[in-house]
């Protein structure tokens, strides 16, 4: 391999109460990158720029203006939804590749240069939805989630699946994304009379959220999405028997699965969560981009990247094949899991149409 | 009773007093006159400890107290009424009187008696003060409260009282029996005063010895009988 | 021609009658001294001529207008300027601003050079031009009382309420006090002195109002007020019945 | 490296805008606002919005910006006009958590969390700013005119007015001032020159939303103004450069990753308080500590009354 | 109905702690003159304290509960004597003090960052759960809430009326200077009026750490709630501060019975403004100052 090196941008949060993600998140992307350099699919190597967005649309835009002008990269890691659709503008208009793999708002179906390699969240409720209202038999949901761009979005979806399957969203509470304490809500939901209770929130505040319902005599069932995922929910006694959905990976897919899947265990002392895989996956999108320009001779530009991305159309990664849609969302099978015993439990996966 | 040497106090990067000397003996009424700014106020807080540790010698009752805190002064008999702000405006006439009490460290064995002879003496001084017992102190008129201020002084019980200009806002003849009072307590109980005053007539009458005070040095001691006399002395001054 | 005329006033506070009912008529271009007792409600009627109290009755007729319920700062442009007993100076401005900050107006840019000129003339007049531009919380206390009074009297006002400008000060600057009173009075000025020095007010003023438990108990020549026997018992002491204190004090 | 200098400078001038203006309040009319942020944002949406719906001229969409803050805070004056000091602080923080929730919930105008996107880059009479380097000497230009409003402003007989409030309310309206109109003045100028901070921010980053405007950056920039020193022009600028380098220059600490956030934040802590401790008038005022008289600042007094002899 | 009754009850707990906590703050703002800005972080230090002893190491409660109250008055002293005594010497302003104790803050928050990181903890007990009395759900915590609120604060009135330290801290409220010049010894006070307000805080912090659980910014939160609570109150006057913290907690509960949660912050300091206009001196608040 030569020496030219090749870098990407990475926009997680490495501080604050979020940082829990960033951490996940880097280590997906940083074994990828290992895996790459150490290989010959590319002539150079691939060196990531962190840059700490706190999960907050503005030091994300902050730090993506310094990858974009100081750093010069054209490829760049987006996580959460809020910081997400804050800086698709600036890489849309500079031209460089943005892939998210953690935030899951409807409304980032954003396109042109901003991909997602995680189903978005309408796709996790839809799949969601009918083992919800038939096997479950809530016919009755209460709605928490936070005031932002993807607790938005997924209560509107929520709102939507619901009236198509016959059941009805009898409490929707917005919270602050900074809020800690629930008591109000908890009364609120009390009373709602609702069979279940979808929490849309994320990192620590999921957690409160579970305990203060707990703490305030809410035994109803609680639904949630692939944010439940994290190791400090699974082990709070509060979310013990909490249901929620997250992308299916099926690590028996392929070779690079399982190099991946014990090269992880080996480095980090764990099994990987969907996180990890799906910033895995970017990065080696990201060299097989690199490695379509090298074979061509083309010119190391957004664009042409872009280009790469349209011409090779399905990439082999962990868990199997991707193919990108047009409007830049991915397909991917959905499952639904359990929460018990402090592990995870998968109770059933449902392909979407 | 108070010998101060070579005294220096003054304000961060103000330094006022530079090397005042002064004695102050058992049962005696001492004057300090000068004029505005001349530093009388600043030599007694100075002494008394108010302004942190000044250099200079400050001994009292043949004990150095030089850097003590005003505290440790008021324990040993010392007690200030300040030219300015001598009252807790939001606290009542009682309180005000019963801090001043308490800051002379009065064992518990002796206090209730010893409170209830200091406060009849205080109030048939200033008879005021008891219509207006329960009253808070901010609601009293500027000489009203310059009363309490006096008052409260009385009840620490001090062996020697320094009085920065007592008769401020104060009408004439209570400045009168102000002055009555000094006398009283020197001759009862042989208390020392150190008295500042603009009001030089009536603080003649009563003190036994004065200091003429200028540009924060002591520049000259006299008796009542002879700066009355000297016209010399007046012009200097 | 009466300069302030004051009717029926009256003020409680909780209940408290403090000032039951004054009624008092200043002459134009005299010095009249408000005397009495502590206590007996002279700041608290300078409070009520200026709008810093509400009366609870009463009339203040200033130039054939009432002044009640004005605010302070529209009496203060009606033509009143009044000083207080605890100074109030704008202590993290000079000395020079501190004068000229009240003849200006407040939203003007730019500053007048009529207002500039006047400034140097009034520090000049009370002494303190040497001190222009100090800030006035490094006075001295006789600087920061002749401040005080400075500051009042570069407005354009005809009638001055000075609340014991005097206390406190050594006998030259009583003297500088004294000249300064009688240069306001001769430029045609009314003053209201509030005032317990005796010799002060012997010395300046031209009437003696003399108040006690908030009422006019009279109001007379010097010579007069001095020599009733009653207001002498109940105010000005025997200290200064049997001697004349000014022999001393200057 | 000339881009990430320009992307400093292009904060650095923000900072110092919005610091200067604030200063205004604080330190001439003893105003203790914790409310400036909400200035700057109103100025950020609405110079967004202008340049989202209408023109990209930078003059244009900072006069709209500058209008509509000045109108808000207007409104903020009317509690200005009933409660001092103390009382202020927390009308003002109440005030900025009102406008924090309104710019987060109020999302047919703002956008809520997800903010305003794609905000097109400024034209200033025909100049079409695209790099950092661009919006460095924009944003000069802007640091240049607000600082010489404000020069002029605190020198005049409307600064001295002001001042004289600042120090005694009660002597002051004894001179016949108005407290009303004077404070309303203040802070409408005030929150409108902030505004102009806000349409820098806005064309800069091109994205704005309720996270750039929150209590906490209230609280960052009056601690500028009093890091600095306040009550002084020079005061806030160097407050403003002590608040915004300062962090930058500790991300060159060797520190591991985890722990960058809160040691640098530690240390930030660390160095307001013993600044504080050790030069109570501001970082201002250090060269009169160079001068011979070893001085422990007796004239601290930047604003408001202080406890100690008066 | 019964949604108001139990929005009304969630609210007298929680304005309980916020009315401790503000009587905390104006104690020590009204006698000391700091604006103690980092109250709150006497609160966080003590519950991550509580938490460490009673859950980490294992410590009987009553253990727990001391040590936490060891860390909150040592804390609070501590900075007075080290930051804000230093700082009133030499006649430090409002502002300056105000910019120090917020460094304060900032290092103390940081510094639980760096002990124990972002995560959430609670701890575990049964302290935190409730029962139902009829059609209204009472938990433990908010009965303690109450009662500890309750009995302190009059304990607090009894001590500053009742007692000489009392009486001088209240002298210390109108002039900490003076209180020296009488030979008092301010700093004795200032000392036992930052202890007594840094303990004041403590039930709030051990109840927090059963019930919302503990993270590190919650000390900023808590810090604006008290000064609210005290300003809302009127300074200098604590039964005002203890009244005004509680209408805060109500008012917040109470608020998003008809609006949305994300509308909380905005009507509890949207009722404060509200009040400061219509009563600008605060609940009980009255001037003092003469002219
Ligand atoms: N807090 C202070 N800081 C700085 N300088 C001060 C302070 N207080 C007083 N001074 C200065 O110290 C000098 C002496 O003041 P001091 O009050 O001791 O005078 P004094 O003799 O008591 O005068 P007066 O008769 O007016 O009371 C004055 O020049 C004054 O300006
Ligand atoms: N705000 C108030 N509340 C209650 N009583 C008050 C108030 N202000 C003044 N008083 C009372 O009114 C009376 C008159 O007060 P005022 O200050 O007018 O007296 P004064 O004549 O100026 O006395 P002095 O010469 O001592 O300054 C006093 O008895 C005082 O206690
Ligand atoms: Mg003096
Ligand atoms: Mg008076």
């Amino acid at each position: 391999a030569g020496d030219q090196v090749y870098p990407l941008g990475a926009l997680f949060p490495l501080t604050g109460p979020n940082a829990v993600y960033g951490k996940l998140f880097s280590e997906g992307a940083n074994l990828a990158v290992e895996h790459v350099n150490a290989g010959d699919e590319i002539d150079g190597k691939l060196k990531i720029v962190f840059a700490d967005s706190q999960a907050l649309p503005q030091p994300a835009v902050v730090g993506m203006n310094k990858l974009v002008n100081v750093n010069d990269v054209k490829f760049v890691l987006s996580a959460f939804s809020g910081v997400s659709q804050a800086i698709a503008p600036i890489g849309n208009r500079a031209h460089v590749l943005m892939v998210n793999g953690g935030g899951v708002s409807p409304e980032l179906a954003i396109g042109d240069y901003f991909l997602n390699d995680i189903p978005l969240s309408d796709d996790e409720v839809n799949a969601f939805w009918p083992y919800v209202v038939n096997e479950m038999g809530a016919k009755k949901i209460a709605v928490i989630h936070v005031n932002d761009p993807f607790g938005n979005g997924v209560n509107t979806v929520i709102k939507q699946r619901c009236e198509e399957l016959g059941c009805s969203v009898v409490s929707d509470i917005s919270i602050d994304p900074s809020s800690t304490s629930f008591q109000s809500e908890v009364v609120k939901l009390r009373v709602s009379g609702a069979d279940a209770i979808y929490i849309a929130s994320y990192g620590q505040q999921q957690n409160v959220i579970a305990k203060q319902l707990r703490d305030g005599g809410i035994r109803t069932p609680l639904l949630s999405y692939s944010a439940f995922g994290i190791p400090a929910t699974q082990k709070l006694d509060a979310a013990q028997g909490a249901t929620y959905t997250a992308e299916h990976i099926d690590y028996d897919a392929n070779d690079m699965t399982r190099q991946f899947l014990a090269d992880f265990k080996n480095k980090y002392g764990e099994e990987p969560n969907y996180y990890q895989v799906n910033y895995y996956n970017a990065v080696r999108i990201y060299a097989d981009l690199i490695a379509h320009l090298q074979d061509k001779g083309q010119a190391f530009t957004g664009e042409n990247l872009l280009a790469a991305l349209h011409d090779i159309g399905t990439f082999d990664v962990v868990g199997g094949e991707v193919t990108f849609r047009d409007d830049g969302t991915v397909k991917m099978p959905i499952e639904i899991n359990r929460i018990e015993g402090g592990k995870s439990k998968i109770l059933k996966t449902v392909e979407l149409k | 009773m108070l010998v101060v040497e070579d005294l220096h106090a003054g304000y961060p990067n103000v330094p006022v007093v530079a090397g005042a000397n002064l004695s102050v003996g058992a049962g005696e009424i001492v004057a300090l006159f000068g004029h505005n700014g001349a530093g009388k106020s600043t030599l007694m807080k100075g002494l008394f400890g108010v302004l942190g540790r000044c250099p200079g010698r400050v001994t009292f009752d043949e004990r150095p107290v030089a850097g003590f805190s005003t505290r440790a002064m008021t324990r040993l008999g010392m007690t200030l009424v300040p030219q300015e702000r001598g009252v807790f405006p939001s606290l009542t006439v009682k309180e005000n009187l019963q801090m001043g009490f308490w800051s002379s460290g009065v064992g518990r064995a002796t206090a209730k008696a010893e409170y209830d002879k200091r406060l009849a003496r205080a109030l048939g001084y200033l008879p005021l003060l008891e219509q207006r017992w329960n009253d808070k102190v901010g609601n009293l008129s500027g000489g009203q409260q310059q009363m309490v201020s006096i008052g409260r002084a009385l009840l620490a019980g001090p062996s020697l009282l320094l009085l920065d200009e007592p008769s401020t806002g104060l009408a004439p003849n209570l400045v009168d029996d102000i002055m009555a009072l000094i006398g009283q307590l020197r001759e009862e109980e042989g208390m020392s005063v150190l008295l500042v005053e603009q009001n030089v007539g009536q603080a003649l009458a009563v003190s036994d010895r004065v200091y003429l005070m200028k540009g924060g040095q002591i520049i000259h001691e006299a008796t009542p009988a002879e700066l009355a006399e000297s016209q010399n002395l007046w012009a200097l001054f | 021609m009466s300069a302030l005329d004051i009717r029926g006033l009256r003020k409680a506070f909780g209940g408290n009658v403090i000032i039951p009912d004054v009624t008092l008529e200043l002459e134009q271009g005299l010095i009249t001294s408000l005397v009495g007792p502590n206590g007996a409600g002279k700041t608290t009627l300078f409070n009520l001529i200026t709008g810093f109290l509400r009366p609870d009755a009463g009339v203040v007729h200033y130039k054939g207008r009432d002044l009640v319920g004005l605010t302070p700062q529209k009496v203060t442009r009606r033509g009143i300027a009044r000083s207080f007993q605890d100074l109030r100076l704008f202590n993290d401005m000079s000395v020079f601003e501190n004068v000229l900050v009240g003849q200006e107006s407040s939203l003007s840019l730019w500053g007048r050079k009529q207002h500039y000129e006047n400034t140097e003339a009034v520090l000049e007049r009370v002494g303190l031009s040497a001190q222009r531009d100090t800030r006035a919380s490094e006075l001295s206390y006789a600087e920061r009382k002749f401040l005080n009074l400075a500051r009042i009297m570069a407005l354009d006002v005809d009638l001055f309420l000075l609340d014991e400008p005097a206390s406190g000060l050594d006998g030259p600057s009583r003297q500088t006090f004294h000249a300064l009173l009688r240069s306001l009075k001769a430029e045609g000025h009314t003053v209201l002195l509030i005032e317990h020095n005796l010799d002060i007010v012997r010395e300046v003023s031209d009437r003696i109002a003399f108040l006690n438990k908030g009422e006019v108990m009279a109001f007379d020549t010097p010579d007069r007020i001095f020599a009733d026997d009653t207001l002498t018992d109940l105010y000005f002491g025997t200290a200064n019945r049997k001697k004349e204190a000014s022999a001393c004090s200057s | 490296m000339s881009a990430y200098l320009a992307n400093m400078m292009v904060l650095l001038g923000i900072a110092v805008i919005l610091a200067s203006s604030l200063n205004l309040m604080v330190g001439y009319a003893g105003i203790f606002s914790v409310a400036h942020a909400v200035f700057y944002g109103v100025g950020a949406y609405t110079a967004a919005k202008v340049a989202l719906g209408y023109t990209d001229s930078f003059l244009l969409a900072t006069a709209a910006a500058m209008l509509v803050s000045g109108a808000v805070s207007f409104i903020l004056a009317v509690p200005v006009l009933r409660v001092r000091e103390e009382y202020f602080v927390v009308a003002s923080i109440g005030f900025q958590i009102v406008a924090s929730t309104v710019f987060v919930s109020w999302g047919a105008v703002t956008g809520g969390m997800g903010g305003l996107a794609g905000i097109p880059p400024a034209r200033l009479l025909g100049w079409q700013l695209g790099s950092p380097v661009d919006y460095m000497l924009l944003t000069g230009l802007c640091v240049v005119a607000v600082l010489a409003i404000i020069a002029l402003l605190v020198h005049s007989p409307f600064g001295r007015a002001l001042k004289a409030f600042r120090d005694d309310e009660v002597a002051a309206v004894a001179l016949g001032k108005d407290p009303l109109v004077l404070r309303v003045t203040a802070t409408t100028i005030s929150g409108a020159l902030a505004a102009v901070a806000g349409s820098l921010y806005a064309f800069y980053i091109s994205f704005v939303n309720p996270e750039s405007f929150t209590l906490d950056y209230s609280v960052l920039v009056l601690a500028m103004v009093i890091i600095g020193g306040a009550g002084s022009l020079s005061g806030p600028i160097i407050g403003a450069v002590f608040i915004t380098v300062f962090p930058a220059l500790l991300t060159f600490l060797a520190i591991p990753s985890q722990y960058i956030g809160p040691v640098q934040q530690l240390i930030y802590g660390i160095a307001i308080v013993l600044l504080m401790v050790f030069w109570p008038s501001g970082i201002a005022s250090v060269w009169r500590l160079l001068l011979p008289a070893r001085g422990r600042a007796s004239t601290t007094r930047a604003a408001g009354p202080s406890a100690g002899e008066r | 109905m019964i949604v108001l009754l139990q929005l009304f009850i969630e609210g007298v707990a929680a304005g309980s702690l916020y009315a401790l906590a503000a009587v905390g703050f104006a104690l020590i703002y009204a006698t000391t003159r700091t604006f103690h800005f980092a109250h709150g972080a006497t609160m966080l230090l003590a519950a991550y304290a509580f938490y460490q002893a009673v859950s980490v190491w294992q410590w009987p409660a009553a253990l727990a509960v001391f040590a936490a109250l060891l860390v909150a008055v040592v804390f609070g002293v501590g900075v007075d004597r080290f930051v804000y005594q230093p700082m009133r010497r030499t006649d430090a302003s409002f502002l300056t003090i105000f910019a120090a104790s917020f460094g304060v803050l900032i290092v103390a928050t940081n510094l639980v960052v760096l002990l124990f990181g972002n995560s959430f903890y609670s701890v575990n007990s049964t302290l935190s759960q409730g029962f139902l009395v009829g059609p209204v759900f009472l938990s433990r915590a908010n009965i303690l809430a109450f009662v500890v609120a309750v009995v302190l604060i009059f304990a607090l009135q009894w001590f500053i009326h009742a007692t000489r330290t009392g009486v001088v801290l209240r002298a210390m409220m109108d002039d900490p200077a003076l209180v020296g010049i009488f030979g008092l010894g301010d700093r004795r006070y200032s000392t036992i009026a930052f202890a007594i307000g840094s303990a004041l805080i403590v039930p709030a912090a051990i109840l927090t750490s059963y019930t919302s659980g503990l993270q590190p910014s919650m000390g900023a939160v808590i810090t604006l709630l008290a000064i609210a609570g005290a300003i809302v109150g009127g300074i200098g006057n604590l039964w005002g501060a203890a009244l005004g913290g509680l209408l805060l907690g109500i008012a917040e509960n109470l608020g998003v019975w008809q609006l949305s949660s994300s509308w909380k912050p905005a009507i509890t300091f949207g009722v404060l403004l509200l009040f400061l206009m219509i009563k600008p001196d605060g609940l009980l608040g009255v001037r003092t100052r003469r002219s």
